[in-house]
């Protein structure tokens, strides 16, 4: 038994649909041309994102990483201004100066994707700080992959979140590779909770491919944090589907490994879970499907119809 | 008017500042109890308590990365990274994000964001905490980067630097600290990105900052003497860059020398020079001059170390050698 | 002779020297399994083990750290950062401690480290992945900067590299991996900091490198023509810089173009520009001219980012007001 | 009952005086303006240089820190040679280039005093790794101070050790304070052996005022290491007598404190044990001491009668 209410089951299906069915037309647009550069998919880990950020407030921040599309999506951003941005579009929600690389919308409290490797951590850290000194009762979620834990900034940002108790949850997308290398060869543990030993820090471990899950570990981890207890770090343990570039040969993995993951797929699993404890109903859940590709459509048109930056605007926005 | 020191000029700057607007706040090593180490932020933490004066771990990245990600959500921070020696360690955040956050974001964002540092040689550190590092400052987009030489233009310049909304790197010299000069009693504010003449004169114009302004006002002042006149300009801010009034005094003297501190190959002279060859190449009667540092490691040995900067001497030479 | 890429002429010449010397070992992120984001350790792992093609964690600064404490223990390491925007990351290993440790030691040590990185836009991926940083590196005393441009210099410069007693960044361009060019099958090596002509010319010199020397030599092309014959000259090194080269040329051309990648101010072209006047300027007819990236993070957006480097078009249209 | 030979305990009662003498004259130097610059003054924490690098063979390696004249004394350099390094004298062992704050030594292993907290960490780690695949039974002793604990590249080294199994020990020289800043107030955790927990490393915290439990300890992981086992964090306990650099006004720490750890002083403890337990005389300490001092006046005068580099030293050794 399951214990969700039937909108938050259809908000948070919508959301891990939206973020499926955005990556898998940005696929495709990449594929054909339309989409420049690199784009670093999260399709497989949908119920991270989804499940923390419905753990906390529209007036709450997160920070998140270099596989962003997720974490934008769920944080409220508008999917004809994520898809434009991604395009490189004047009406992208960073006027196509970002991309998927750097898609930020401020006004959603999203500061931001970040091409570096655990790049935005010290942003994450630091509106922590701001939030403390400001004496508002928000709350930070600092995403990061298991790559970024073996990266200098992911120690100084914790140690300093510790010690002065910082309300941030540091949230760690465990897909088990950064890049090609597997934790297994990166990292010297692998129970990644025990890093948060070094910092007298909570940890928690849980099942990436479960959104309820996810939601109920991240509500618990804001509260703390959001209660003036301080930072805490949350693993979520999921699994990239598509290579880390489309040029990725994928022969650090096997195929059996991916095949156990996508049979778990948080997006069927939570659906049919839904389905069979009768808290949404199966035409509803097709129904749903086809709204959000009829949306992501829009979005999608919009974004190629969208006009380039002109050429002026190389210049503008270097200062305020 | 009265007169004080550079660090008590800073000092002052911080307090005020810091009563004018509750959001800013100080974050560093050792700022707190023990003051700075070179007591720029003496007092502070005794006026304004633990929570705006803020002693960090030894943990450059950090302090710089917590410095934007306050910066952009409602906080005026003013980090200081105790030797400019150590801002490499900090390039990552500072150039990536620090400077570039605003772009990428398309402009949805401000960050007002002092780093406060301090560089240069003179006191027989080495080369770990003597270096002059403003050439790769001033090649960072998105950042300013202010380099005081009088106590005047520090307390003017730090006023101004904490009201900006762009990220300032704040460039001490070590050697400065005791200084003393002119400083009014009431709140005054200094543009960025004006340079300023410090000195007129006819027959050559001098370019020099921080430390090496004063080395350049003593080599004006005997040149004086032997009847060359120099104009001295202190561009003050190095990014950006008053080229206007530096070529304004060179289209005077048709010639042009630049004192810097930093190693010559790469530094901030070659830019210099090169702004003035593109604005005033018809008036060059000969080409710019460096009086650079030395392309080495800052060496230990005080017996090298002077000889690895420029000196009074040096630039004095420079001047006969293009004048005469 | 038989044409290969630019990846393939700098994988072979990893493969020779690891085959010749076995202290020569490669590490980094993804060099092993992946063959390296740009796949120029492809074959590496497989053909050497994985004890000399090390996978590292992502941490920059321990990449470059060990890489310099195996260095100066007998080993001939050639580590690899990804893309030259995370050098800021290990810019206080490299500056502080690579560059700097033989002269600390007093001359007792050599320090035989190659760190491989790449660099430049092109790919629409924005301002994280696409900087041009060089001008940082030629202002570090104690390291050599190599930026081959084409796949006879890339083999042959990364071999001297590997066999120097001296720490190399050597810098590569993702738009010229694929780029195609004649290599010899036998060994060979390329002296460090010697200039090539790549083209000669009389009427104007245009100094440019790595990705830049494709787009000058098409400039030349459709220049000549014009009948405007232009000299186009690759440094391949900047640090140490055969300024000769370039002087000798201006001096029969007296006209410079520097074409160059990076953000134009604090640039390598100010640098490049100021030997030329300090050595040149009674040959020079005008200004030495940069044609440069513009003074902004990179855009994502493809439409930006092909105004913010520059394009052949862009150098033709400056040559053309040079020599006119 | 301690177990020590005679001239064992000749031997580390020697070095930990010639440390002591050759800073208190460092001291003296510096106020009479004959040294200039700084010095990080190492007098209290001799027990720690002396015990760990008794441990280990003239062929293993150490790399220091900007405190680093214990360790440069203790891996067998020459006292004249610092003495003049010190003083910027181009007999120094750097030729005058390094100075207190890079004393180096490759000869005798010494990989280098380093003016950046933490700087030295990423060569320990990787004299480690060159020790490893030159399939020698080496060792490398990596130092650092408890400030930097907290910095990236503390992480980035313990981890990659780690993985690779280096034979490297890490040796945090615990003080309480990184200059001004408490451990209490920069470090998340006050037990310092934690931060091993996050890279599966062992580790041990040691009293470092007392030079045989040091050398105790430290001989554990260097066999460790030797045979082929990995890296430790060995943290040893001691104090700084002196405050951070000549000004500094020591308002941090209290009389009391500082008080309580002189009367534990490591040189006056361990010769009264000596004493005490008739492993060493009186007169043998008393002779001892008398001829360090003759030995540092000698270093002094070397040092002081030593030429200053030539003008032309200025550009050499840049490169090879
Ligand atoms: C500092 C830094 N180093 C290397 C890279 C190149 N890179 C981009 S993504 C990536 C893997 C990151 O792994 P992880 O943190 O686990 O995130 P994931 O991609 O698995 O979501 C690497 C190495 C980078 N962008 N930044
Ligand atoms: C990266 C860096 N940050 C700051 C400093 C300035 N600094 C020199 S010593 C020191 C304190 C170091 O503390 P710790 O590591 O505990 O060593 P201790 O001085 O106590 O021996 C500081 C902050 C530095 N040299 N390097
Ligand atoms: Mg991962
Ligand atoms: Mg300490």
């Amino acid at each position: 038994m399951i214990e969700i209410s039937h909108d938050d089951a259809l908000y948070y299906l919508k959301q891990m649909m939206q973020i499926r069915q955005f990556e898998d037309k940005i696929m495709d647009l990449l594929s054909q041309n339309i989409a420049q550069g690199g784009s670093h998919l999260y399709a497989g880990e949908e119920a991270i994102a989804v499940g923390t950020i419905a753990a906390i407030r529209p007036d709450d921040y997160i920070v998140s990483t270099h596989r962003g599309h997720g974490h934008s999506i769920a944080k409220g951003g508008k999917l004809p201004e994520l898809m434009a941005e991604i395009l490189g579009k004047a009406t992208g929600v960073c006027k196509g100066k970002g991309g998927s690389l750097h898609l930020a919308d401020v006004s959603t409290g999203n500061l931001g994707a970040n091409g570096i490797v655990g790049g935005g951590m010290g942003i994450g850290t630091g509106a922590g700080l701001s939030i403390k000194m400001r004496k508002t009762d928000q709350v930070m979620l600092c995403f990061f992959g298991d790559g970024a834990l073996n990266l200098g900034i992911f120690h100084e940002c914790l140690n300093m979140a510790a010690v002065w108790k910082l309300p941030v949850v540091y949230i760690c997308e465990n897909n088990l590779y950064g890049m090609s290398v597997s934790v297994k060869r990166a990292c010297a543990v692998q129970d990644l909770t025990k890093r948060a030993l070094a910092y007298d820090m909570p940890s928690q471990s849980v099942d990436g491919m479960d959104v309820l899950a996810v939601n109920e570990a991240a509500s618990h981890w804001v509260e703390y944090a959001r209660g003036g207890k301080g930072p805490s770090l949350l693993i979520c343990n999921a699994y990239r589907y598509y290579g880390h570039s489309r040029s990725d040969p994928r022969n650090y993995r096997t195929k059996e490994e991916e095949q156990e993951w996508h049979d778990r797929d948080p997006i069927k699993a939570f659906s049919q879970r839904c389905v069979k404890e009768n808290i949404l109903s199966q035409p509803e859940v097709e129904t749903l499907e086809q709204e959000v590709a009829a949306e992501i459509e829009q979005a999608v048109k919009f974004a190629i119809d969208s006009p380039w930056p002109q050429p002026e605007e190389l210049y503008e926005d270097v200062y305020a | 008017m009265r007169e004080i020191t550079y660090r008590q000029a800073l000092n002052e700057a911080l307090a005020e500042e810091m009563e004018r607007d509750p959001t800013v706040f100080i974050m560093g090593e050792d700022v707190a109890i023990y003051g700075g180490a070179y007591g720029v932020t003496r007092g502070l933490y005794e006026r304004f308590g633990e929570e705006r004066v803020r002693d960090s771990a030894i943990s450059e990245v950090a302090i710089v990365g917590a410095g934007l990600g306050a910066a952009i959500t409602g906080m005026r921070p003013v980090t200081e990274i105790m030797y400019v020696d150590f801002i490499p360690l900090c390039m990552g955040q500072l150039n990536n994000q620090v400077a570039k956050i605003r772009y990428m974001f398309g402009g949805k964002t401000k960050v007002p964001l002092v780093i406060r540092t301090e560089g240069g040689a003179g006191r027989s550190l080495g080369a770990h905490h003597s270096q002059s590092l403003e050439s790769w400052f001033i090649h960072i987009p998105g950042i300013k980067v202010v380099m005081p030489s009088v106590p005047y233009d520090a307390k003017g310049l730090l006023k101004s630097s904490i009201r900006e909304d762009n990220p300032i790197l704040f460039i001490e010299h070590k050697i400065l600290y005791n200084t003393k000069g002119e400083v009014p009693e009431e709140d005054y504010t200094l543009p960025i990105g004006v340079a300023d003449v410090k000195r007129e004169g006819e027959d050559v114009t001098v370019i020099a900052y921080s430390q090496m302004l004063l080395f350049a006002l003593q080599a004006a002042e005997e040149l004086g003497k032997e009847g060359i006149s120099a104009e001295v300009i202190d561009p003050r801010t190095l990014l950006p860059l008053d080229i206007d009034t530096i070529t304004n005094s060179v289209k005077k003297t048709n010639r042009a020398i630049i004192v810097e501190e930093d190693c010559k190959t790469g530094g901030t002279g070659a830019e210099i020079g090169m702004q003035i060859m593109e604005n005033a190449f018809d008036y060059l009667d000969s080409p710019v001059v460096r009086v650079a540092g030395a392309d080495v490691p800052m060496p230990k040995s005080s017996a090298l170390e002077e000889l690895a900067i420029p000196s009074k001497e040096g630039i004095i030479e420079a001047v006969r050698k293009l004048v005469g």
